[in-house]
C-alpha cells in the first residue's frame, strides 16, 4: 500500500507523517505519532472521545482522513493546557470533580474549549446540546455542565 | 489489486478527469465532501480499496450566495457554515434547521448538505427541507453542468440519479416570494445524535389576509425515499391553516407514508408521528410566513 | 462510631492526586499502550446465534504477507468444570474458556472462534476475511418464553436445573432454580384488604463504558506473560487467563491501566487469553482492542428479565404477603444475576409472608456479566411498580406506605440476617421532607418515587503505607481507581497520619507489585480498602511512636500521636520536643530503617445501603416522548468520604438508570443477529436529555468502619427505572409493564386507551 | 449456643434444617460440628457460600469469632459490579 506523506500543524507545532491515504486522523494521531491523548469510543463519530479541533473548528478525529490535515492546523488535548498552566476548563473539570473515570474527559475539554471560543456566556441548554455529541457514562453530565459553567464565568473575568 | 488513494482536486475540470479515468479503467472512485457517513461507511460496511475524491478545495462546493433572484449552497459547505451565515437563515431556516440536527457539534464542523443528499438515505433531515424548498441540484458532468430537481434526485434507498463521472456541485432554490415560510421538524427518541424516526418539511406561502396560497409538503424517514405529499400541500392551499386543514394534512402524509419498522420504530408509530410533524411544522412555516415580507 | 466524629481531611473535596494526568490526556488507558515490535490482533466473531462450527479453514489467511499467528478453539487447552467463586454471574471456569474462543459450537452472535495477529490493523482485517468456516446454522433461543417453554430448543443439551427439589430427568435451558420464603404467602393473602400483582420485562441492556476492553500481551518461550489491560480487576485477569491457559500463576503478571469505565463489566476476561495465545504464536507483543461492535456484541450485557410480583396489604398500608417470580436472561452460559435480584427484592420491607422464586435461564446471547448492584435494578423495578400501584388504591402518599413497612436496625432481612444500623427511613424522611416533593405538576407531568437496596460487598483487599525521607507518603494498593477512589485512599491516610492531602500519593500496583485484593466492584473499594489504607496508617503511627520513643529513650506506651507528630504523654519528666513525620521519616536510617505500614485484611460488615429516588417527568401525548424534567437523588452513604464522587455516583447511576428506562435495550433480528450494535441506535443519554440530577447524601454510619462509610456505587442504580415508570403512570394514568418506556411503546398504550 | 440459620436454597445440603444450635468460639468450630452431622457440607460451606455473623456479611470466614449468642447465617455469595 503506497503511504501519502503529509505536511500539517498539531498544537503549534510544524508535523510531517506517512499514512494509509484511508487511515483515519484518528489512528495516526494515536498509533503514529502517539498522541494518545485522544480516545476512541467508537470510530463512528458517535461519542465524541476523539474530539480536536481543526482549524479552531470542533471536529470527530475518527470522521477525518488522514491526508485531509495536510496544510491545516489541528490542536488535541495535549495542546490545551497553556505551556505549564492548566486551561481554566481544565482547572475546573479538576474543581468539580467533573470527571470519574476520565475516558470521555479529554473530548469533553477540547468540546468546552469550542464551544468558550466561540460562546463566552452560554446557557445551561446550549452546553448541554452543544456538548451532546460527548458522551459520558459516569457522572450523569451535572457536574460537567457546571464546571464548563464556572470555566466560562472565569474565562470572561468575573470572579469564579 | 486496486490501493486506496486519495485525490483533492482544485478545480471541477480535475475533478471530472479522476472521475473519468476511473471510470474509464473500471477503478473504484469515490467522492467525499464532509466524509462523515463515507468514513463510517467504509468502516463498518465495505472497506475495499477505492480512490476518493475529495472535493472540498473546489470553488463551486464552497460558494455561498443568497442572491435577490436566487440562493446557491455549494454541496462541500459545512453544517456549522451554513448555519452561521445570516442571510440563509432569514430566507431559509426550515433548511439550516434540518441540516443543524445531523449529528453533533462535531459532526457539524465536517457534514455537508450536498453530502446528506448524495447520501440518499430515506431519514437524511436535509432532504425533506430541500423538497419543500424546491431545491434544485446543480451536477457536474463531463459535457458541462445539468440540472435536476431535488424530488427527482434521489432514487432510492441510498440511490441518487448521479450518472458514473458525474458529481453535485451545489444546490439553488428561487429567493422564497413574500410572506413565505419553511420548517422541518423529526421526531427522535432522544434530543440529540439520533437518525429521524420521521421527518416532515414544510413551505407555505400566505396572502396578506393569512390565507395559504402555495404550500409543499415533503416527508423523510417513512418510505424508501424522501416524498412529496400533494395532498398535503393540496389541504393547506386556501385554508388559513386551521385545525381542519392541518389535520387533513396530517392525514395526507400519513397515507402518502409506506414505512417499515424497524429498531428506531414500528411502521404504526412512524404513519402516526409523521402526521403529528407535518401539523407542527407547517405552524412554526406559518409563523415564519407572517413575519417575512 | 459516633456521628460526632470530627474529621480534619475526611469530607473535603479535594482535587484528585490523578486529575491533571487525566485532563491533560497524559493518563493511559487500555488502548494507550505499546511496545516494540508489537503486532494488532482481532478476533473472528459467529455472524449466527446458535451454530455448531463444521470447519475453520485459515490457510489463506495464513500465507497472506504480515500475518504471524492464527489461533482457533483448537490451540487452547480443554478446561474442566469448575465453579468460578466470585459472586453472583460468575459461572464456570470451563464456560469461561468456551466464551474466550468457541471450540465446536458458536452460541451467540459474536462469539469468538477465530483470531490473526498481523503487522498492521489492514492485514489484520484482510486475514480475518480470509478465514473460511463452515457453518451448521441451529434454531435459536432468545427470549425467556421460549426458552422456559417445554420441548424448547437447547442452548446446552447437557445442562440440567440445579435447585430443584426432585432430581430433573431432561435437561434444559433452566440453568438454576432459587427459592427464599417466609410464613404462608396464601394464609398473607388471605388476611390482606387489597392486592395487587403485576408481569414486569425489562430489555437486555449494556453498561456503556465509554472505553472498549483492549490489552497488549507478551510471552517467552519460558511461559512468562506480562498483560497490560483495562480491568477492574487485574489479580482476577490473572487467575481466569492462568485457568483457561493453564499457566502458572507465578509465570503471570497483570498490570493495570487507568479504567475507562466498567460498571462491573470488566470484571470477567475476553481478550488477554487470546492475546496471550497469539503473542505464544508470534513470538511477539500483540495488542488487541475491541471496535465499539464487538463491544456490544461479544463483552456481557445485563441479563433481561420477566418478573411477576404480587403483594397483599391491609387498608392502613401494613404489608401482609409478597410473592415474586423471577427470570433471568444468563445468555448463552449459565450464571446470571438473579440470585441477588430475588434476595434484594423484598429487603426494604418488613413483610411476615414472603416466597420469591428465582430462574437462571440460558438463551442464545452474549453471557451477562456483573452490571451496578447486578439483578437488583430488574427485580426492583417490579416490586417498586406494583408498590405504587398499591399505594394508588390504597390513596396513600408512596413514601408514607413504604415507611409503615420500612426496614430499620434489627429488622430481619428478607435475604436472611438481621440489619445493623442502616438509613432506609432515613431516607424516606428525608425525601418527605425534600422541597422537589412539593413541586407543583404541569398537564401530562407525573411524579415517581421509588426506593434502591445493594448489599454492598466487603472481601479481600491489602495496601501498604510508605514513608518518604521527607515525611511524604506513598500509599500502594491494588484496586483500579474506577472513578476517584485513590483521591478516598489519600483523605484516609492523610486523616491518619495528620499529613497534608497534598502529601499524600497513591499508586495503584500490579499484581507483582501489591498484595492481593479483590476486583474494584461490588462498592467495596473505599469501605475495604480504604479499610487497608487506615489500619497500614496505623501501623506506621505504631512505628512512629517507638522511633520517637526509642529517640527519647522512653517506653513506646508513653508517647501520643497527634496532628502528624508523635508527642510524649503527660507525666513524662524529660523535657522532649514533639517529633513530626518528617523529622522521625529522616531519621529512620538511625533508628531501625525505612518506615513502612502494612495491613491486609478480608472486610467484615460493609452495611446495606438504601436509597430513595423521585422523579418528575412530562410525556407528549402526541408522540410519547418521556422528557425528565427534575431527578432527586436521596441515598445513605454512611460517610461521605469525598462528598464530591459520591454526589457523581449518585448522579451517574440516576443517568444509568434512566437510559435503561426510557430508551437502552438491544434490538436482536429473528436470527438472534444484534441490530444496534453501536452508541448511534444503542440510546445511552446523552448531555441534552438530562437536567441536573439534585442529591442529598444521608449519612447513617456504617458500624464496621473506623468512619463509618458503606459502599456508594451501585445503589444509585436502583431506583431510577421504577421511578421514571412510576412517573409516567402518574403522568398518564396508564401502567405500563414493560421497559423500555420508548416513544413506540408509551404512545401505543396511550392509544389503546384511547380505544 | 449460636444459632446457625440456613438459606433456602442451602437447606438441601442440610436435610431440610433451617435453624440449629451450635457451640463454638470460631466459624471453623461450627462448621465442623456441621460436617459431622451433614457429611460433604464444609467443602460448600467453605469458599461457595457467604456468611452474616450478627448480621455482618463475610466472604470467606474461618478464623471469625461466634459469641454465644451470636446469629451465624449462610447465604449466597454476593459480589457486585
Amino acid at each position: 500500500m503506497s503511504k501519502v506523506h503529509v505536511e500539517t500543524r498539531i498544537n503549534g507545532e510544524r508535523m510531517e507523517f506517512l499514512c494509509e491515504p484511508q487511515q483515519s486522523m484518528l489512528d495516526v494521531l494515536r498509533d503514529n505519532l502517539r498522541l494518545t491523548g485522544t480516545k476512541e469510543g467508537c470510530a463512528t463519530g458517535d461519542c465524541g472521545a476523539c474530539s480536536v479541533l481543526l482549524d479552531g473548528r470542533l471536529v470527530c478525529s475518527c470522521l477525518m482522513l488522514a491526508v485531509e490535515s495536510g496544510g491545516h492546523e489541528l490542536t488535541t488535548i495535549e495542546g490545551v493546557a497553556r505551556g505549564d498552566e492548566l486551561h481554566p476548563i481544565q482547572r475546573k473539570f479538576l474543581e468539580h470533580a467533573a470527571l470519574q473515570c476520565g475516558i470521555c474527559t479529554p473530548g469533553f475539554i477540547v468540546a468546552a474549549k469550542a464551544l468558550l471560543d466561540e460562546n463566552p456566556n452560554p446557557t445551561e441548554e446550549e452546553i448541554r446540546f452543544y456538548l451532546a455529541g460527548n458522551l459520558c457514562r459516569c457522572t450523569g453530565y451535572d457536574k460537567i455542565i457546571r464546571a464548563v459553567q464556572d470555566a466560562a464565568k472565569t474565562l470572561r473575568g468575573e470572579a469564579a | 489489486m486496486q490501493s486506496f488513494a486519495y485525490a483533492a482536486p482544485e478545480t471541477v475540470k480535475q475533478a471530472l478527469d479522476v472521475l473519468a479515468e476511473h471510470q474509464s479503467a473500471g477503478r473504484r472512485v469515490q467522492v467525499m465532501a464532509g466524509g462523515t457517513d463515507l468514513l463510517v461507511q467504509m468502516r463498518t460496511l465495505d472497506g475495499s480499496p477505492r480512490t476518493i475524491v475529495d472535493i472540498k478545495k473546489l470553488a463551486e462546493t464552497n460558494r455561498l450566495d443568497v442572491g435577490a433572484s436566487e440562493i446557491y449552497i455549494g454541496a462541500a459547505i459545512p453544517g456549522a457554515e451554513l448555519s452561521a451565515s445570516k442571510p440563509l437563515a432569514v430566507c431559509l431556516p426550515g433548511l439550516v434547521e434540518a441540516m443543524d440536527l445531523i449529528g453533533s457539534t462535531q459532526i457539524q464542523g465536517r457534514a455537508s448538505l450536498g453530502g446528506n443528499l448524495c447520501n440518499a438515505s430515506p431519514a437524511g433531515d436535509t432532504i425533506p427541507a430541500l423538497v419543500a424548498d424546491a431545491g434544485v441540484c446543480v451536477i457536474a458532468t463531463p459535457g458541462g453542468q445539468r440540472e435536476l430537481p431535488v424530488e427527482q434526485f434521489v432514487v432510492g434507498v441510498g440511490k441518487n440519479a448521479l450518472k458514473p463521472g458525474e458529481f453535485l456541485l451545489g444546490i439553488k432554490f428561487k429567493r422564497p416570494a413574500a410572506r413565505t415560510g419553511d420548517a422541518y421538524l423529526r421526531f427522535i427518541p432522544r434530543t440529540e445524535m439520533d437518525i429521524a424516526v420521521a421527518g416532515a418539511g414544510v413551505s407555505v406561502t400566505l396572502d396578506a389576509k393569512g390565507v395559504c396560497t402555495a404550500a409543499r409538503v415533503a416527508i423523510g424517514a417513512v418510505a424508501p425515499t424522501v416524498i412529496l405529499v400533494p395532498g398535503a400541500a393540496k389541504a393547506l392551499i386556501g385554508s388559513s391553516l386551521d385545525d381542519k386543514a392541518l389535520d387533513a394534512a396530517g392525514a395526507a402524509c400519513s397515507a402518502a407514508a409506506s414505512p417499515i419498522s424497524d429498531k428506531r420504530g414500528t411502521a404504526d408509530y412512524r404513519r402516526k408521528v409523521v402526521a403529528v410533524l407535518c401539523k407542527r411544522a407547517t405552524k412554526i412555516a406559518a409563523e415564519r410566513a407572517k413575519e417575512t415580507r | 462510631m459516633s456521628e460526632a466524629q470530627d474529621f480534619k481531611y475526611i469530607g473535603r473535596r479535594v482535587v484528585r492526586p490523578d486529575g491533571v494526568d487525566k485532563v491533560t490526556g497524559r493518563a493511559n488507558f487500555g488502548a494507550d499502550f505499546a511496545l516494540p515490535g508489537m503486532l494488532y490482533g482481532k478476533v473472528l466473531r459467529s455472524p449466527h446465534a446458535h451454530a455448531r462450527v463444521k470447519k475453520i479453514d485459515v490457510s489463506a489467511a495464513a500465507a497472506m504477507e504480515g500475518v504471524y499467528a492464527i489461533v482457533t478453539g483448537a490451540d487452547f487447552p480443554k478446561v474442566g468444570s469448575e465453579e468460578i467463586t466470585g459472586g453472583e454471574g460468575a459461572g464456570d471456569f470451563a464456560d469461561l474458556a468456551t466464551n474466550v474462543m468457541a471450540r465446536d459450537k458458536v452460541v451467540y452472535h459474536g462469539h469468538a472462534l477465530a483470531a490473526v495477529a498481523a503487522k498492521s490493523n489492514a492485514i489484520v482485517d484482510a486475514a480475518l476475511s480470509a478465514i473460511k468456516v463452515e457453518y451448521e446454522v441451529l434454531k435459536p433461543v432468545l427470549d425467556l418464553d421460549t426458552a422456559m417453554a417445554d420441548g424448547a430448543p437447547l442452548v446446552n443439551d447437557k445442562l440440567f436445573t440445579a435447585g430443584l427439589k426432585e432430581k430433573p430427568t431432561r435437561p434444559s435451558n433452566v440453568a438454576a432454580y432459587m427459592e427464599f420464603k417466609r410464613g404462608d404467602i396464601d394464609k398473607g393473602f388471605a388476611e390482606a384488604e387489597v392486592v395487587v400483582e403485576g408481569t414486569f420485562r425489562t430489555p437486555t441492556v449494556h453498561q456503556g463504558y465509554i472505553e472498549p476492553h483492549a490489552c497488549v500481551a507478551t510471552i517467552n518461550q519460558g511461559g512468562q506473560a506480562t498483560i497490560w489491560c483495562c480491568t477492574q480487576g487485574h489479580f482476577d485477569v490473572r487467575s481466569m487467563t492462568c485457568k483457561v491457559l493453564n499457566l502458572n500463576v507465578a509465570d503471570v503478571r497483570v498490570i493495570p491501566s487507568e479504567i475507562g469505565g466498567g460498571f462491573g463489566g470488566k470484571t470477567t476476561i475476553y481478550l488477554e487469553p487470546v492475546a496471550v495465545m497469539l503473542s505464544k504464536k508470534a513470538g511477539r507483543p500483540v495488542k488487541m482492542t475491541m471496535t465499539r461492535d464487538e463491544v456490544f456484541r461479544a463483552s456481557g450485557p445485563a441479563s433481561a428479565t420477566k418478573c411477576t410480583v404480587k403483594i397483599g396489604a391491609k387498608k392502613d398500608g401494613t404489608i401482609t404477603s409478597m410473592h415474586a417470580w423471577l427470570a433471568y436472561e444468563a445468555g448463552a452460559y449459565k450464571g446470571s444475576s438473579m440470585a441477588p435480584g430475588a434476595m434484594c427484592i423484598f429487603a426494604p420491607y418488613n413483610v411476615p409472608n414472603f416466597l420469591i422464586q428465582g430462574y437462571d435461564v440460558l438463551v442464545n446471547k452474549p453471557k451477562v456479566a456483573a452490571y451496578r448492584a447486578p439483578g437488583a435494578p430488574q427485580s426492583m423495578y417490579a416490586c417498586e411498580s406494583v408498590l405504587d400501584d398499591l399505594a394508588r388504591q390504597l390513596k396513600m402518599d408512596p413514601l408514607d406506605l413504604r415507611l409503615k413497612n420500612a426496614v430499620s436496625e434489627g429488622s430481619v432481612a428478607a435475604y436472611g440476617p438481621k440489619f445493623n444500623a442502616i438509613g432506609f427511613k432515613q431516607c424516606l424522611e428525608a425525601a418527605k421532607k425534600h422541597p422537589n416533593y412539593k413541586l407543583k405538576l404541569g398537564p401530562n407531568e407525573g411524579r415517581g418515587i421509588a426506593a434502591g437496596f445493594w448489599f454492598n460487598a466487603g472481601m479481600q483487599s491489602s495496601a501498604e503505607v510508605h514513608i518518604n525521607e521527607n515525611g511524604t507518603v506513598t500509599v500502594v494498593e491494588g484496586s483500579p481507581d474506577i472513578g476517584g477512589s485513590r483521591a478516598s485512599m489519600a483523605l484516609m491516610a492523610s486523616e491518619e497520619l495528620g499529613v497534608p492531602y497534598e502529601n499524600v500519593r497513591v499508586l495503584v500496583a500490579d499484581t507483582e507489585s501489591a498484595g492481593y485484593n479483590n476486583v474494584t466492584g461490588g462498592s467495596r473499594v473505599t469501605f475495604a480498602t480504604g479499610m487497608a489504607v487506615i489500619q497500614a496508617s496505623r501501623d506506621i503511627i505504631a512505628q512512629c511512636k517507638q522511633r520517637a520513643a526509642a529517640t527519647w529513650g522512653i517506653e513506646a506506651d508513653m508517647v501520643d500521636w497527634k496532628d502528624g507528630q508523635a508527642i510524649p504523654k503527660p507525666g513524662v519528666n524529660a523535657d522532649v520536643k514533639p517529633l513530626t513525620l518528617a523529622q522521625i521519616a529522616a531519621n529512620a536510617g538511625r533508628t531501625g530503617g525505612p518506615l513502612l505500614g502494612r495491613a491486609s485484611l478480608n472486610a467484615r460488615g460493609p452495611g446495606p445501603g438504601f436509597s430513595i429516588n423521585m422523579a418528575d417527568v412530562r410525556v407528549d401525548p402526541e408522540t410519547g416522548k418521556v422528557d425528565v424534567l427534575r431527578f432527586t437523588a436521596i441515598q445513605d452513604a454512611g460517610r461521605a468520604i469525598h462528598p464530591s464522587y459520591v454526589e457523581g455516583q449518585m448522579q451517574g447511576g440516576a443517568a444509568q438508570g434512566l437510559g435503561w428506562a426510557l430508551n437502552e435495550e438491544y434490538v436482536y433480528d429473528a436470527n438472534g443477529v444484534l441490530q444496534n450494535a453501536g452508541f448511534l441506535d444503542y440510546r445511552m443519554p446523552v448531555a441534552s436529555d438530562l437536567p441536573m440530577i439534585d442529591t442529598q447524601i444521608i449519612e447513617v454510619p456504617n458500624p464496621n468502619h473506623p468512619y463509618g462509610v458503606r459502599g456508594v456505587g451501585e445503589v444509585p442504580i436502583v431506583a431510577p427505572l421504577a421511578a421514571a415508570a412510576n412517573a409516567v403512570r402518574d403522568a398518564t394514568g396508564i401502567r405500563i409493564h414493560d421497559l423500555p418506556l420508548s416513544p413506540p411503546r408509551v404512545l401505543a398504550a396511550l392509544e389503546a386507551r384511547k380505544g | 449456643m449460636a444459632k446457625v440459620l440456613f438459606a433456602d436454597h442451602l437447606m438441601q445440603y442440610t436435610a431440610g434444617t433451617r435453624e440449629l444450635e451450635l457451640d463454638g468460639a470460631r466459624f471453623r468450630d461450627l462448621v465442623a460440628q456441621l460436617e459431622t452431622r451433614f457429611p460433604g457440607i464444609s467443602e460448600i460451606l467453605i469458599g461457595k457460600v457467604a456468611v452474616a455473623i450478627d448480621g455482618d456479611i463475610i466472604h470467606d470466614p474461618f478464623l471469625e469469632p461466634v459469641g454465644p449468642d451470636s446469629e451465624v447465617y449462610f447465604l449466597h455469595r454476593i459480589e457486585g459490579g
